[in-house]
């Protein structure tokens, strides 16, 4: 179970490759990894968005994603999951979130990395402002799922 | 007593400072430190109050020390 | 759209990373991607499984996913799908199915790729046959999602 | 008239071929083929088919030079 926020850029499938072969010997028992990632669009509500800035609260948001981790894993029988959340400045087509889910099944597998993704948007103290071209603003509510 | 405050966001944007510390009487609730640390602004409509990074409501006791966070509703992830 | 079938082991993140490049300039648009990868097992029915066969109909295989993944796409929002699938010897650990879902919501991605999943186990032609100690078996269905 | 039958997987192997040529009469359906194909199997139970690479009822019709495909109960994907 890991939790990362980074304001470098990732690119999701080699930080997958990567947790993976950390994790070896695990693949055979596994069978299932739902995946989930979220990019910057190009545009949002009607405008086209130039640029982001996301903040967030360093120590809650790592303790929030560590707490529905948690608690995915007592929801659904759970091999691992990992989420990784992006901060600070970003352009359009850069990964914002990724969360992945290791099961035996496919069915607590999907259902855990959806649950993940919908506990994250409501509660995990991030905040996005966009750049467009006449000025910025605050993103004030996120999509429902 | 003495309890931190931090804003975040557009919160943080209108007070014009991440963090100060801000003096309520014993029992005070999250409420009373928000009247005390934003004396200009009444309301605390979608408002979202943190009490050492767990989430709580505005009626929630206060204690010395604590950090007390009011931000915006939350707009991370992504899709 | 793309739909593979092949007999050589396949890396889902790099397979994901490759597809990606290929349609640059698409990630801006997309917002959100599903994916589910599944992977052998090495117990099956309580028995340990060293090694499987996996069999397929050249032709109707394909012909069956393209039809799903069109269908995906009439019924849901999306931008893309992607399936890989595995056919001939596997070892324990290795990814046998891949499917991805680009969209720009994630609720449709979420649904299209579960969807897709689903009605790959349920239809597509493909046979499994496990290796165990003692002998090899036909596997004779395929768990419900 | 002729039609290709193929086999797969544990009905390959029952049938010791994956594929044979069969001759039917006019109009025949699919449950026809497999009796021809399979002389020794009364009951085509938990047996599927599919025409021209499209899955079909055992009461479909077949034409001259259709391929009819018998197969058991599909096991791919994984998880």
């Amino acid at each position: 179970m890991s939790v990362r926020v980074t304001d470098a850029a990732f690119e999701p499938w080699s930080q997958l490759a990567e947790y993976q072969r950390e994790q070896a010997g695990r693949a055979a028992k596994t069978g299932a990894t739902a995946v989930f990632v979220g990019s910057m669009r190009d545009f949002n509500e009607g405008d086209e968005v130039s640029g982001m800035f996301l903040e967030h609260y360093p120590g809650m948001t790592e303790k929030y994603l560590e707490k529905i981790s948690a608690t995915a894993c007592t929801r659904w029988d759970l091999e691992d999951s990992l989420i990784v959340h992006r901060v600070g400045e970003l352009s359009p087509g850069d990964p914002i979130v990724l969360v992945a889910v290791w099961s035996a099944h496919r069915k607590a597998a999907f259902e855990a990395c959806r649950w993940l993704m919908e506990e994250l948007k409501a509660k995990a103290p991030f905040w996005k402002k966009e750049q467009l071209a006449k000025g910025s603003r605050w993103v004030e509510h996120n999509t429902p799922g | 007593m003495r309890v931190q405050v931090r804003f975040f966001a557009a919160l943080r944007e209108r007070a014009g400072t991440p963090a100060l510390e801000v003096k309520v009487p014993a029992g005070a609730t999250v409420a009373e430190v928000w009247s005390a640390a934003t004396p200009e602004e009444s309301f605390a409509d979608n408002v979202l109050a943190a009490k050492n990074m767990q989430y709580v409501g505005f009626d929630s006791p206060v204690e010395e020390g604590d950090e007390i966070a009011f931000f915006p509703p939350v707009t991370g992830g992504a899709g």
